[in-house]
């Protein structure tokens, strides 16, 4: 079922491309037909998802590959990958009906690229063979680099090889920790093997779990991102189109949140919990260094980029606090900050549109020229601030009271983050929106856009106020996660 | 069964506000166009039917005899030790609450529609208010801290909104920012407050943490009174959450620029309901605030502080709005002062009675702006009693219960509070308190004397309309009358003193002081009114200066932006361009320096290609040699 | 007997005059008779090597360094008479422009 | 005497190095090579591997030599370079040479005018051609190979790169 899910997204991206010689406006169909169907496989999983029984996994499959190597095509879904997959195909349906307008230039092959990387952001959420997980994480991120050389704004190519460069960095230090981890495992038990399940039976040496486990966890962090290694964030979102913007943010930094609870944490019990609060404090630093540059941005994609960073601090926070209020916490942040940043990028792109800037300085006065578009904006703004009631709240509520317990300190720095976002927030509120208008009059969103935004909102209520079903299928993931580290 | 009923009134109190919002919210976004009258009758609608139910309620709850009563809805997050349900809790307090919110708001919302009838964004202007009271009731029917979170965020989110209204000003924006940063300063100290509740005492249910902390942290009599324990800390931050909220000192300094706002606003949320949920979250948990004299202390020297800063500062202001801004500021003071002698019901008195005659006077400064013009300077107003009497009428009767002259609804609650602190033996506080009533009187009158007495200057333009005159007519009498209804509030706490105790003969003197000193000052404002000695400008006064100051509400504003707004934002604009990524760039600029010096090898001379390669020759076999 | 020493001394100092010309001189023909010349020294080392010990592989090194040379002054003087017809010269110096 | 011999050899080819890499004039400089290669070769025969030096003054004396010849002539043709070939002629130009060509006569008469101080000189049995042949032919038969392949790529490359491009590339 996983695998057809995949190869559904791969058919549908090689379709799209050859049929862009038809006709140019049918890619985009066939996108959505592919991301819609993509759904089918999936019901079985959804409907069997509400009523865990118990089972590791919702359902898992393995299919032989490279056999030499034990190499198998083990794809797995527990509660954790279901809503990330979930996640994705709802921000894929989103990124394509953001680029409806936007790409007209060899489209077929943008959205190649496009099903392509979700393919690979898909096949990186269910994979749990080690080499498997890193093919589907490359797959990922070289249609990515694609899209934003190709289809980006004015500098663009800086900033698609910088975000190549950083990410396939992160990917090497993965790979090597791969190899390390499978040939440890491989002397103690004499038996080669890239399944995760085996591996986490496997107890590392001190040392070396230490070494093996930084590996992962920079790649993760360079992908999440988490300071010393964010730069290449803002240039890039700031550099791709709006519909990868949307799937940057919504989906791709989500794969390093994954990453960790997946792999680092469980792989790694002991030598996740020495570094803990390095961590922490990295993640606090985080969360505040994001909040201050945000504030000092011009540029509307930037502020967003690094609120993002932001964040993605407190789903960090969340991962290493190690209980189990702050890992569904981390979770919760990770659905809901894809929600809404993918919802903000959106917007933020409907404005460049419209009137071809980001700059805050030249916009202003939004409301009175665009005010649905300015309301809506206006609600993810509040929503990416921490408004109570809707998502981010949740997530961020959850990490934080989960977290208090082991880090009082850092916890209340990180509340202090909470500031910081109401400060951002409100001044791309204050410049963009308010203020004397400085622009000329434009056609408001359209339905398109606000079927897409109204949904989006109302996922946020939703998960704001309804959360429990997300928690729930979240919770054997998290038991998994938080059992492990406290052993 | 009756629990049903009860809980579904409830209910629906708060959601027929929202629903109200929501539905206007949609028409908005899907350009559906309603008529102004429609906008009207549903707002203004759903607003008076949610004051009828809170009538309701109140009629059900009088079966339960002043028993608190909780009911949950559904429930909200579970994972583990963390139970939250979205549930309320009905005691007389969040009745006396939920009372002044639907009913203020009801009058305010029925003055709204006259004041904004001319506005462009007369739908948003009444989304946003429907907004806000479904979060201010959630706020105070909440049984949960995250619930009341919730409301507490919303309410200063339409506050943001609501100040910000007229956008098109950037000075509007830059006040609705300093108002939500500020008290998202506040709110940061409240969530605090409540990660570190929760830690101690693995609860987040309102009187379940009360209960567990009263078991817990037993009041000592023998230990060192002013100690810093947990409760002490807990209590602290919840202070700290309440000093945002309700503009106190030192987080005061956003509600005077709040008054961007318009003015229907300014009466509902920046004097009436929202400015008060400070005295409320502190009248809420005042259990845990008992078990901590040092929080107590903390709260009446707060209140103390703001009374006198806030009332110093309204002596001198010219803008209207501004006035009654400080004097709000200094009113909740008084209700801090109380809430730390402990004197739980006083504050709530005062708060009512404050919500009745600030609400009337905000309004009627309101129906005196909507008829000038739009003129707030009170120095280009004078001699209107005669062309308004019926504003006049209002103002007279607000400023009279602001003084707290005898028999208005102020009086009783200021004595009420005045009273306990005797009782408390806080003698300094007493003074200071008497101090900030002669101070009170002396601008409420000011006030009025400089808008209603003396030459004409103005001349109103417009007639109110009949929505206006209903709500200021209603406020008028509750605030004349609204203080003899205090029996009532005497079941809101358990312990403390008792409202309207027996007055002694000890304290007489002192009461018929507190009787004194508002009339001093009306008389002693009325002499330097008849010598024209009130005067906008600085240069009239022997120490301009210290006016100046005042003027600026002692320069605390100016001495926040100097020591955290600009280091701030000169620590943003000196790293913009992120000195991190400028380390990576560093390392781009290393390899390309060494890309360029390697190019200079490479440069094409066949015989320096030669010349190089003998010598690498030479290099490595002499090294091959010597290392041998 | 030969002196060992003398023949390895005399190799290196052949050697050492063809390298001489190959760095001094700046006309290719030149470069191309040095680069024999050092090519000689080696075989002279293979050959007495070869005969030192007596060994019929000095003598075979000695063919292949001769096909070696053969082949490398067909090739080099094709490239030179390419390289004149070009550019009428056949400074080295001028070539440098081949690297950009 | 053989050591005389040898260092005399010796001493020409170097010297005849030295000149050659010091000649302004080509032709000057390939005369002193040729003058080299034969010192060499008689070096070769004194380490009594005549086969050797016979090919030495086949092949690179004769043929290789032939082909420098060959382009130094090609690229100085016409009339300018005709003129100043005429101007530069001078017998005595050719005097190192034909001294130190005449040193190595004389070495070449004094060994063969005796056979037996010929066989003497060669204390190193002398390795005859046969001995060459057969296991050039055994055990080094790959390297002949590739021998053969370089020959026919250099072969191939040098007619390639000489050619004149007709197609006027440049």
């Amino acid at each position: 079922m996983l695998l057809e899910l995949i190869v559904i997204l791969l058919l549908g991206a090689v379709i799209a491309w050859i049929s862009d010689s038809i006709d140019n406006r049918l890619p985009k169909w066939i996108a959505v037909i592919s991301l819609l169907s993509s759904l089918y496989p999936l019901h079985p999983i959804i409907m069997a998802g509400s009523s865990s029984d118990g089972q590791a996994w919702l359902v898992s499959e393995s299919y032989p590959w490279i056999e030499r190597f034990n190499i198998s095509l083990y794809l797995a879904l527990d509660g954790l990958s279901l809503l990330l997959v979930l996640l994705s195909l709802l921000m894929g349906l989103v990124a394509v009906l953001c680029a409806w307008k936007e790409i007209s230039f060899r489209s077929g092959f943008f959205y190649f690229n496009l099903l392509c990387s979700l393919a690979g952001t898909i096949g990186v959420f269910c994979a749990l063979d080690l080499f498997l997980f890193f093919v589907f994480w490359e797959i990922m991120l070289v249609p990515m680099y694609l899209l934003i050389a190709i289809w980006g704004y004015e500098n663009r190519r800086y900033a698609a090889i910088k975000f190549f460069l950083f990410t396939q960095a992160g990917g090497l230090l993965m790979l090597l920790s791969i190899c390390a981890l499978v040939l440890l495992h491989y002397q103690n038990s004499g038996e080669l093997t890239f399944n995760y399940d085996q591996l986490l039976q496997h107890q590392l040496s001190e040392s070396s779990a230490f070494w093996v486990m930084l590996g992962f966890f920079i790649a993760f962090i360079i992908k999440l991102p988490i300071v010393p290694f964010h730069n290449w964030l803002p240039d890039a979102h700031t550099q791709a189109p709006t519909a990868v913007s949307v799937i940057l943010a919504a989906i791709l930094l989500k794969t390093g949140g994954y990453g960790l609870l997946r792999f680092v944490l469980p792989l790694f019990p002991s030598a996740s919990a020495e570094i803990a609060p390095y961590v922490m404090a990295l993640a606090a630093f985080s969360i505040i260094y994001g909040g201050l540059m945000a504030f000092s941005q011009q540029d509307l994609k930037r502020l967003v980029a690094y609120s993002s960073i932001s964040h993605m601090g407190f789903v960090l926070f969340g991962c290493y606090a190690m209980t189990q209020i702050a890992t569904h916490g981390a979770i919760m942040q990770m659905l809901a900050h894809g929600v809404s940043s993918a919802a903000l990028f959106a917007l933020v792109g409907a404005i460049q549109y419209r009137y071809h800037t980001r700059d805050l300085n030249q916009l202003g006065g939004l409301w009175l020229r665009l005010p649905k578009l300015s309301a809506l904006l206006l609600f993810f703004v509040v929503a990416s601030l921490g408004l109570p009631g809707l998502g981010n709240f949740i997530g961020e509520f959850l990490v934080l009271i989960g977290s208090f317990s082991a880090m009082p300190k850092l916890t209340i720095i990180a509340v202090c983050g909470l500031i910081l976002a109401a400060i951002y927030g409100l001044k791309i509120a204050q410049k963009a929106l308010f203020g004397p208008v400085k622009l000329a009059p434009c056609a408001d969103v359209d339905r398109r856009e606000m079927a897409m935004f109204v949904g989006l909102a109302l996922l946020l209520l939703w998960m704001g106020l309804h959360p429990q079903p997300l928690l729930d299928l979240a919770q054997q993931s998290v038991n998994l996660i938080t059992v492990g580290v406290e052993l | 069964m009756q629990d049903h009923y009860l809980a579904n009134l409830l209910m629906l109190v708060v959601l027929l506000p929202l629903f109200s919002a929501c539905l206007l919210m949609l028409s908005a976004l899907f350009s559906v166009k309603l008529s102004k009258t429609s906008v009207t009758l549903l707002a203004v609608g759903c607003m008076a039917l949610a004051a009828i139910l809170v009538l309701l309620v109140g009629i059900e709850y009088s079966d339960y005899a002043g028993q608190s009563f909780s009911y949950r809805y559904a429930n909200w997050i579970e994972i583990g030790q963390l139970r939250l349900s979205f549930g309320f809790y009905l005691d007389p307090l969040s009745l006396v609450m939920i009372a002044i919110v639907t009913g203020v708001g009801f009058l305010i919302h029925l003055f709204s529609i006259g004041f904004m009838q001319q506005d462009a964004d007369f739908q948003r202007f009444f989304i946003y208010l429907n907004l806000f009271i479904s979060a201010m009731l959630t706020l105070v029917l909440a049984d949960n801290l995250l619930l009341l979170f919730l409301g507490w965020e919303g309410v200063g989110l339409c506050s943001y909104l609501l100040i910000g209204f007229w956008h098109q000003q950037p000075a509007n924006i830059l006040a609705a920012n300093k108002a939500f940063i500020m008290t998202r300063i506040g709110d940061a100290a409240l969530a605090i407050a409540l990660l570190l509740l929760f830690l101690l005492l693995g609860s987040l249910n309102i009187q379940e943490i009360q209960l567990k902390a009263v078991q817990l942290w037993p009041l000592d009599d023998n230990a060192s009174q002013y100690r810093l324990d947990w409760v002490s800390i807990c209590a602290l931050l919840l202070l700290a959450g309440a000093i945002g909220k309700s503009g106190q000192f030192p987080l005061h300094t956003w509600l005077p620029d709040a008054m961007a706002g318009p003015t229907p606003v300014s009466a509902l949320i920046h004097a009436a309901t929202m400015v008060t949920a400070g005295v409320y979250l502190i009248a809420r948990f005042y259990q845990l605030f008992n078990l901590s004299p040092l929080a107590m202390l903390a709260v009446a020297s707060i209140g103390a502080i703001t009374l006198i800063l806030a009332a110093t500062a309204a002596l001198v202001q010219s803008d209207l709005k501004r006035i009654l801004a400080y004097s709000t500021i200094s009113q909740i003071g008084y209700m801090f002062l109380a809430l730390g002698a402990g004197a739980y019901s006083a504050a709530v008195f005062h708060l009512m009675t404050h919500a009745f005659f600030k609400a009337l006077l905000f309004l009627s400064a309101g129906a005196l702006v909507y008829s000038l013009g739009h003129q707030q300077n009170i120095f280009r107003m004078g001699g209107l009693a005669k062309k308004t009497p019926f504003i006049c009428a209002c103002f007279l009767a607000g400023c009279a219960a602001l003084s707290a002259l005898p028999f208005m609804s102020g009086y009783f609650s200021k004595d009420f509070i005045l009273e306990s602190l005797l009782q408390q033996q806080m003698y300094g506080f007493w003074a200071i308190a008497i101090i900030g009533a002669f101070i009170t009187a002396f601008y409420s009158f000011r006030l009025f004397f400089l808008i209603f007495c003396g030459d004409c200057q103005l001349n109103p333009d417009k007639k109110l309309p009949t929505s206006m005159i209903i709500p200021l007519a209603l406020l008028l009498l509750l605030s004349v009358f609204g203080g003899i209804m205090p029996a009532v509030l005497n079941v809101l706490f358990e312990g403390g003193p008792a409202l309207l105790a027996s007055v002694t003969n000890d304290s007489l003197a002192l009461h018929l002081l507190t009787i004194a000193t508002p009339i001093s000052a009306v008389l002693l404002c009325w002499l330097i009114f008849r010598k024209h000695s009130f005067s906008e400008r600085f240069n009239s006064s022997l120490t301009p200066r210290f006016k100046y100051l005042l003027f600026m509400g002692w320069g605390i504003d100016r001495l926040q932006e100097k020591i955290f707004t600009q280091p701030f934002i000169r620590l943003c604009q000196a790293n913009k361009n992120d000195f991190i990524d400028r380390l990576s760039q560093l390392l781009s600029h290393i390899s390309q320096y060494g890309h360029r010096q390697l190019q200079r090898l490479q440069n094409g001379k066949l015989r320096w290609y030669a010349a190089s390669l003998i010598l690498s020759a030479i290099v490595a076999l002499l090294s091959i040699v010597l290392l041998r | 007997m030969i002196n060992p020493q003398s023949v390895v001394l005399f190799s290196l100092a052949l050697f050492c005059i063809g390298i001489y010309g190959v760095l001094v001189r700046r006309n290719l023909l030149f470069i191309l008779i040095s680069i024999e010349i050092m090519l000689n020294a080696v075989a002279v080392l293979f050959i007495a090597a070869g005969s030192y010990h007596d060994h019929v592989d000095g003598q075979l090194m000695y063919l292949f360094i001769l096909t070696l040379a053969a082949s490398e002054v067909a090739v080099g003087l094709g490239l030179i008479i390419q390289m004149y017809r070009r550019s009428l010269s056949l400074d080295v110096d001028q070539l440098s422009h081949l690297h950009d | 005497m053989i050591n005389l011999l040898f260092y005399l050899a010796a001493t020409v080819a170097l010297m005849a190095a030295i000149l050659t890499v010091t000649r302004h004039n080509a032709v000057h400089a390939l005369l002193y090579l040729i003058v080299t290669m034969l010192a060499i070769s008689l070096i070769f025969f004194l380490f009594g591997a005549p086969f050797a030096a016979a090919l030495q003054i086949i092949v690179y004396a004769g043929a290789i030599m032939v082909l420098f010849v060959f382009v130094t002539m090609m690229l100085h043709q016409g009339e300018l370079s005709t003129r100043q070939e005429a101007q530069l002629y001078r017998p005595s130009q050719s005097l190192g040479a034909i001294v130190l060509s005449l040193i190595l006569l004389l070495e070449v008469v004094y060994l063969l005018s005796v056979p037996e101080r010929w066989l003497s000189s060669q204390q190193m049995t002398p390795i005859s051609a046969k001995q060459i042949g057969i296991t050039l032919y055994s055990s080094y038969i790959l390297l002949v190979e590739i021998a053969a392949l370089l020959l026919l790529t250099a072969l191939i490359g040098a007619f390639h790169i000489a050619r004149r491009h007709q197609e006027g590339a440049s």
